[in-house]
């Protein structure tokens, strides 16, 4: 079942004309055709989960908005961050009208009147493609005022970030779109009653706003069908790493994951096995190869305390130490640890330095204790989340690969003893050479 | 709670007076004194002779302050941080602290005390100021002999407390 | 050398300390407020192509970002001087904007090559070989002062595993051979490696596809 | 803008019942019930909290997370634990972060001692800490400007000294730069930040980061003792917390007076102090001999100013500056009247204003408080720049605007007076609201049309209906520090103690004012002239950008030159030898600066403000109170004060409006006349 990737390589597809060819823009003919709570209720009908990270019902999401004439923004989450996570990057690349159409159906259901795309800024071909089939749309009067005279009137912008994984973030995204440091706020308030500018805001994944045309087209009850109860739809899932097809398929959420790694993606490269895999992003727990059945979904993923994430599945084969994983999973969360609260900005660089040790022979089994117990002391204790996705990968390594980290620090320190060993050796071969030129001299 | 009936004190009485008796009743305790004094004449004269001859002091003894210099750089160890001043009961220290500058480099950290005083007409040796003290920069010394002319004379500087003492008290040997 | 001897880490730019760190303020220097229009000069294009981004939003603020890209691009870093001519259109200080500047990676504090070369060496690029393709990139390009060639964190492109964002195209898979290619094709001003563009790939996704 | 209001509602605090004002933070609330939360980020003066720090967690029965203290509103029947396992858990593990890259070099540290890390680790930290890892070293401590050194090891990124230049002082100089870990505070470049406020930062700090330079090593908390006092060096009057050590004041804090000065304290008035006990000092009398002034003893001294003044008699003139107390004022307003009978005493730079117009403009129902800034839906700023003038009150402006949404207008006298413009002007403060302030300077009613602007300034005032209203009124900003206090205690050529006739000092007729001094002391009419704690050439252009004052006076300049030229005597009652007291006086008496001294002054919104003294008087200073009743007897006039209290006990007997008054009234906080009984006073007399 495609959706959101039916046809998705046709040739022109960015382009107006031939996406209207496809049926574009009819979905929001539909809407506007509609009273705006009508499409609210389709779209809570549906149980259409976002799909950022979070997992919140976006149907919900929109009926927190306050009533009442305002200024109400919507702001699209096109930061896509997340390591392992690209599924955005090609809807925008290859369908960007999906996305315009998908963001004027919500900005009509919220009665948002200004809304902006936060591409964050490596995108650049991305963005340039968002640029251009806005132009077009705002030239065919889907976007502007008085749309289709329906009386709803958006303005749009892609606004485009400069590099900051803490901007996928929703209120370090509007501070930055406030143009601040992407410094994420204290909640509350949500952004739903003050976001951008103070006023109420909505925020939503790329990938959420580009199933509402679909969710329009086929009715909410329809789409609620596919999937399983609690996840309903398809999802893009960016399966990446040791696999032997890498890339975005779209799946109907609940199939057994070992389908999408294995079936879909092709598995692990001859010869290697599954060691471990990130089920949703690097921010979320690993799950070993015992848990490759998991059907894949938000709720059986949170049942193997993991999580579904963004959808991005990175699979570590066995021939990657364990530590290596955790070290590099660390080292990026510390590069983007804004810096705002203290757990994260000191608990991801303290442990960055113990997993470095361990690597380097000067780690006994204590400093994963050690380690252990920092990352229970970030989670939950940050601003925001960045801190927790960190903490949750590291934590559920040192619980399922303990033997593996311990047997690491062991052939370190014995590598390191015999390091010191050859150099002693040698700074005494150095002294007895120099005391014989010194008696030479003599 | 005392009843005189019940809680009676046998006390154990001597020979009645007159007699031999009497005469140990006299004289016993004088007698057994005298015993310890001929008993140690054979030691010699116990008199010091001071202030010739010191008394040697305990290695513990907490006598006169010392301000420490690093043995390789000569530089202060004292960074005029004052917690001495905080930590003294008698409140006889007082330390006025500068900052380190390139050219003058006193003590190895930022600052420096610029004026460091001890009213040793104050001081009760109590010794807080060595404990309190987080750079080793002040111990007590051994030297005890602090009388002087005038009390101002005994407010001692940072350069006397920095300087050796003239004469040191001797040390007790472990075994005397 | 051994591990417990290691040498001491350094930054780039040769200190054990962040830049910036042990930076004091000169206290010849003048406080820097918002700067006078009347003696700050802006070259005519950038300050249109400011003044339109601010027209964009309910805020002018939220112009900063592209506001200090466009800048950045006439300029080749966010240099004093660019950050001050920002600050003058915005009627903000310039305090402000490095501030803003120096949280974002893409916005260059120091000088740099004026072609970047963006390698992900983040999780699932190092696992297919992002580190070793990393460093072929270094040394090749050397010291040549043409160059930026930077680590970066997830480009976003994991399904073209080990990558780089040449001049902000996606190139991949990358190996370790495309490098010297890569490097004459940006020298040379010709599209890097066409067969490897990420913008003429097609989905993963077979039934996508058909 | 209605001040905000909370009801009271009851939670429950580690089993504790309590009451606090709803809506407060948790933070805040905790403190009704003796709780403390410990807290780094938090600053309430900053504005809304950040949540940065997390050393506030606390739990929060129904919320499954910790919360932060610092964020959370206190609602009805909530029920908190600051003492549970995990909350304790939660506090040793952010004090343990925030000492990962903290250096222990508390024994060098200017903070420590007063330092809240210490404290914090001390009450809510584990003891112990498992990092291992070698800390972060680098150069230190480096120059942020000319007064405030920056340790960057120490910093716990709390962001209160940037929130500050952002928020408060708005200034935009000092910022965060890079991220995480590598987050440092810094200005653009290099720049130093220097800024009119840029002091408070220091005070700010939770650790040892900021320090003051003039500060830097000379104390120890334990070396020194505090002392609260009021700044005088401007009208805005501060209230100030003086740091002694050794009888020299060390460092000037806020002394936090929501009614004055919000909690914070200009650079100005944190870093002039050294010049307070500096070389510039006058320390003993001095005499002109052979053209040079040089030191005699108080008794020679005295002498030769109660000649010169006897001779002069009636043909005496005495100039107030705005460093004097009242009761300094008042008892040279005796000496001159009584003693010399002569009236020709002044403190008003802008010239005689008619008594009508200064008791209508001192009515007590028509003043505005200093918070009415804030809360007041607009604020005219008549002839005046705050930042120049009272510094401190830039800031409450600020936050009127910033957080209220105060609108600000600013106009002119000229406007004022043109029917047309001033006809603008109140529609357009009409639309901002009906709570109004005006903002006025003395310079309003300087000049020929002074009286005229003036009575523009009542009509305006009863055109808005200030007179009685909520969070309205009028707010004079005297050209000098202490100008209302002195012309309440009558130092004025036309009016008595308390704003009275002239006749009720005995003498009616009325004398010069400034400028008229200066003119018949020129023209030989006059032959004397008493300066108190006055210098009318006085050039500040000298001084460092963050310590320099306009003297008022600095108009008359060419006309006091040539009267100090031509007086026969010149008495100066001064603190610092400047430039007209070194080349014209002929006897100098030494003053105190206001460290020293005793009495009572008046902020300009009729608060009464107490000086006390924190440090001993420099060399051989004598009280100014003695110093003039000596002089008085000299002359011939027993001013019957012994004692300073005696001085102020006087005053307040003499102005109507200060009936009853006690220095144990005044108090710490000072106490606003208007809001006594007394008040009517003022339109009696």
């Amino acid at each position: 079942m495609k959706l959101l990737f039916d046809r998705i390589d046709e040739p022109g597809l960015n382009t107006l004309p031939v996406y209207e060819a496809r049926g574009g823009y009819e979905s929001l003919r539909k809407a506007l055709a509609m009273p705006p709570e009508a499409v609210l209720n389709e779209l809570e009908a549906s149980g259409l989960r976002g799909r950022g990270g979070a997992g919140f019902a976006m149907g919900k999401k929109v009926s927190f908005l306050p009533k009442g004439a305002m200024d109400k923004y919507l702001v699209c989450n096109a930061d896509e961050s997340e390591p392992g996570t690209f599924k955005d990057r090609e809807l925008m690349q290859k369908s960007p009208h999906m996305l315009i159409e998908g963001l004027i159906i919500a900005s009509y259901a919220a009665g948002a009147n200004r809304s902006f795309i936060y591409i964050r800024g490596e995108y650049v071909l991305q963005a340039d493609m968002l640029d251009a089939a806005l132009h077009e749309a705002r030239e065919q009067g889907y976007v502007g005022e008085n749309i289709l005279a329906s009386g709803h009137s958006l303005s749009l912008v892609v606004h485009r970030g400069a590099g900051a994984y803490i901007c996928g973030e929703e209120t370090g995204l509007l501070d930055s779109l406030e143009g601040k440091r992407g410094n994420p706020r204290l909640k509350p308030p949500f952004p739903a009653n003050q976001g951008l500018y103070q006023g109420p805001t909505l925020i939503n994944n790329v990938e959420t706003l580009a199933t509402v045309p679909t969710i329009m087209r086929m009715g909410g009850d329809q789409y609620a069908k596919l999937g399983v109860e609690t996840s309903t739809g398809t999802k893009l899932v960016s399966v990446s790493g040791h696999v032997q097809r890498p890339g975005n398929y779209e799946i109907e959420l609940g199939i057994p994951s070992r389908e999408i790694i294995y079936g879909l993606a092709g598995g692990p490269p001859e010869g290697r096995e599954v060691k471990c895999w990130f089920p949703g992003g690097s921010s979320s727990p690993v799950l070993t190869a015992d848990e490759l059945d998991v059907p894949y979904d938000f709720n059986s993923l949170a049942e193997v305390r993991s999580m579904l994430g963004s959808g991005a599945i990175i699979v570590v084969d066995d021939s990657t130490p364990i530590l290596d994983v955790a070290l590099k999973v660390a080292k990026f969360y510390r590069h983007e640890s804004c810096g705002k609260c203290t757990p994260c900005r000191e608990g991801t660089n303290w442990t960055v330095k113990m997993l470095e040790r361990i690597d380097s022979g000067e780690a006994t089994p204590m400093d994963l204790e050690i380690m252990a117990s920092v990352q229970e002391h970030i989670m939950g204790n940050c601003l925001c989340v960045l801190g927790d996705a960190m903490a949750m990968p590291i934590s559920s390594m040192i619980v399922k690969f303990r033997e593996e980290f311990e047997a690491h620090m062991q052939a370190a320190q014995a590598r390191a003893r015999a390091d010191l060993g050859v150099a002693d050796a040698a700074l005494t071969a150095a002294d007895a050479l120099s005391a014989e030129g010194a008696a030479a001299h003599a | 709670m005392w009843t005189p009936g019940d809680d009676m004190l046998a006390v154990q009485r001597g020979p009645e007076p007159g007699g031999a008796g009497g005469a140990y009743r006299a004289f016993g305790e004088t007698l057994r004194g005298l015993k310890t004094t001929f008993a140690r004449i054979a030691e010699g004269p116990h008199t010091i002779q001071y202030p010739e001859e010191k008394v040697p002091v305990y290695p513990r003894f907490r006598g006169r302050h010392k301000l420490h210099r690093f043995e390789d750089t000569k530089l202060e160890k004292c960074v005029g941080c004052s917690l001495c001043a905080a930590a003294c009961p008698a409140d006889c220290i007082r330390v006025v602290a500068a900052e380190n500058t390139p050219e003058n480099r006193v003590s190895a950290g930022e600052r420096y005390a610029a004026v460091y005083e001890i009213n040793l007409s104050r001081c009760i040796f109590c010794g807080y100021c060595e404990v309190a003290c987080p750079f080793d920069a002040i111990t007590m010394g051994h030297d005890y002999e602090l009388s002087d002319y005038s009390r101002s004379d005994l407010i001692f500087t940072k350069e006397m407390l920095l300087a050796e003492p003239l004469e040191r008290a001797p040390l007790r040997t472990e075994d005397e | 050398m051994s591990a417990l001897r290691r040498p001491i880490p350094r930054y780039a730019h040769g200190s054990r300390v962040p830049p910036g760190w042990d930076e004091a303020a000169d206290l010849t220097k003048e406080p820097s407020p918002v700067p006078d229009p009347a003696t700050t000069e802006v070259p005519a294009t950038l300050r249109e192509e400011i003044e339109g981004h601010m027209a964009l939003y309910p805020d002018s603020r939220s112009a900063t970002l592209p506001a200090l890209e466009a800048a950045q691009r006439v300029h080749g870093w966010c240099s004093p001087e660019a950050i001050e001519q920002v600050a003058c259109v915005m009627r903000l200080t310039p305090a402000y904007l490095v501030s803003v500047a120096s949280f974002y990676d893409m916005l260059e504090t120091s000088p740099v090559g004026k072609h970047s070369v963006y390698v992900c060496t983040n999780i699932s690029c190092s696992l297919r070989g992002a580190d070793e393709l990393y460093g072929a990139v270094r040394t090749a390009a050397g010291d040549d002062p043409e160059f930026n060639v930077r680590a970066f964190e997830c480009l976003g492109a994991c399904d073209i595993a080990p990558m780089a964002s040449v001049d902000g195209a996606y190139v991949g898979p990358l190996s370790i051979e495309d490098v010297p290619r890569l490097l004459d094709d940006v020298r040379a001003g010709r599209e890097v490696l066409p067969e490897k563009q990420l913008a003429r790939r097609p989905c993963a996704d077979a039934e996508a596809s058909a | 803008m209605p001040r905000p209001q909370a009801r009271t509602i009851t939670f429950t605090i580690d089993g504790l019942e309590v009451q606090a004002p709803e809506n407060a933070m948790l933070v805040d609330a905790a403190k009704h019930g003796d709780v403390e939360i410990p807290v780094f980020c938090y600053e309430p003066k900053l504005g809304q909290p950040v949540g940065a720090c997390r050393m506030c967690l606390v739990e929060i029965e129904g919320i499954p997370k910790l919360q932060t203290g610092c964020s959370t509103p206190v609602k009805d029947g909530m029920v908190v634990h600051t003492q549970s396992e995990r909350v304790k858990e939660a506090q040793n593990a952010v004090v343990e972060f925030l000492l990962i890259n903290h250096p222990l070099d508390c024994p060098v540290c200017d903070k420590g001692g007063e330092c809240p890390l210490q404290d914090i680790t001390f009450g809510w930290g584990k003891g112990t800490s498992r990092f291992i890892e070698p800390k972060r070293h680098f150069v230190k401590p480096l120059e942020l400007s000319p007064t405030i050194a920056i340790d960057r090891e120490r910093c716990i990124l709390c962001y209160r000294c940037v929130r500050f230049s952002q928020e408060i002082s708005e200034d935009y100089q000092l910022v965060l730069q890079e991220r995480g870990a590598h987050s440092y505070v810094s200005t653009f470049d290099g720049h130093p930040y220097v800024a009119p406020f840029s002091g408070n930062i220091v005070e700010l700090c939770p650790v040892g980061a900021l320090t003051s330079r003039a500060y830097r090593f000379r104390a120890r908390p334990w070396d020194i003792e505090d002392s609260g006092s009021v700044c005088t060096l401007c009208p805005a009057q501060c209230n100030v917390t003086l740091t002694v050590r050794d009888e020299r004041v060390m460092r000037v804090l806020a002394r936090q007076h929501p009614e004055v000065d919000d909690g914070w304290l200009c650079d100005r008035g944190r870093f002039a102090y050294p010049r307070l006990g500096g070389d510039e000092r006058v320390s003993e009398p001095l005499l002109r001999d052979g053209g040079e002034l040089r030191p005699v003893s108080w008794e020679r001294a005295l002498e030769e100013a109660a000649a010169g003044l006897k001779r002069a008699g009636a043909r005496t003139g005495a100039l107030v500056g705005g460093q004097a107390t009242n009761e300094e004022g008042f008892l040279l307003a005796r000496l001159m009247r009584e003693g010399l009978d002569s009236p020709h005493i002044d403190s008003r730079v802008a010239g005689t204003l008619p008594l009508e117009l200064q008791r209508e403009l001192g009515d007590p129902s028509l003043q505005a408080h200093v918070s009415d800034l804030e809360f007041a839906h607009a604020v005219l700023l008549l002839d005046t720049e705050p930042i120049e003038d009272a510094a401190i009150l830039d800031l409450r402006l600020r936050k009127g605007v910033r957080r209220h949404g105060m609108k600000l207008v600013r106009a002119s006298s000229e406007e004022l007076l043109n029917k047309q413009a001033a006809g603008e002007l109140v529609k357009t403060l009409k639309a901002a609201g009906e709570e109004i302030v005006v903002l006025w300077h003395e310079r309003l009613t300087a000049g020929p049309k002074g009286a005229e602007a003036a009575r523009a300034l009542l009509d305006l005032a009863t055109t808005l209906s200030l007179a009685g209203a909520e969070n309205s009124g009028l707010l004079e900003i005297p050209a000098q520090s202490n100008g209302r206090g002195l012309r309440e205690a009558g130092v004025l050529p036309n009016a008595s103690p308390g704003l009275g006739a002239p006749a009720d000092t005995g003498n009616a007729a009325e004398g010069l004012d400034a400028l008229g001094i200066a003119d018949a002391l020129i023209k030989g009419e006059l032959s004397a002239v008493y300066l108190l704690g006055v210098d009318p050439l006085e050039d500040s252009s000298s001084l460092p950008v963050w310590s320099r004052s306009h003297s008022p006076w600095e108009q008359q300049r060419p006309l006091w030159e040539q009267a100090l030229e031509r007086a026969s005597t010149v008495v100066a009652h001064a603190t610092f030898l400047t430039e007209g007291i070194r080349e014209h006086a002929n006897v100098v008496l030494p003053a105190g600066a206001y460290a020293e001294k005793e009495g009572t002054i008046v902020h300009p919104d009729g608060r009464i403000q107490r000086l006390r003294p924190a440090v001993a008087r420099l060399g051989s200073t004598r009280a100014e109170w003695q110093v003039l009743a000596e002089l008085a007897e000299r002359i011939g006039l027993d001013l019957e004060v012994r004692n300073g209290m005696a001085a102020s006990q006087q005053l307040f007997d003499a102005v109507p409006f200060y009936a009853g008054l006690t220095l144990e009234e005044i108090g710490g906080k000072g106490i606003r006349w208007a809001q006594r009984e007394t008040a009517a006073g003022v339109a009696s007399s």
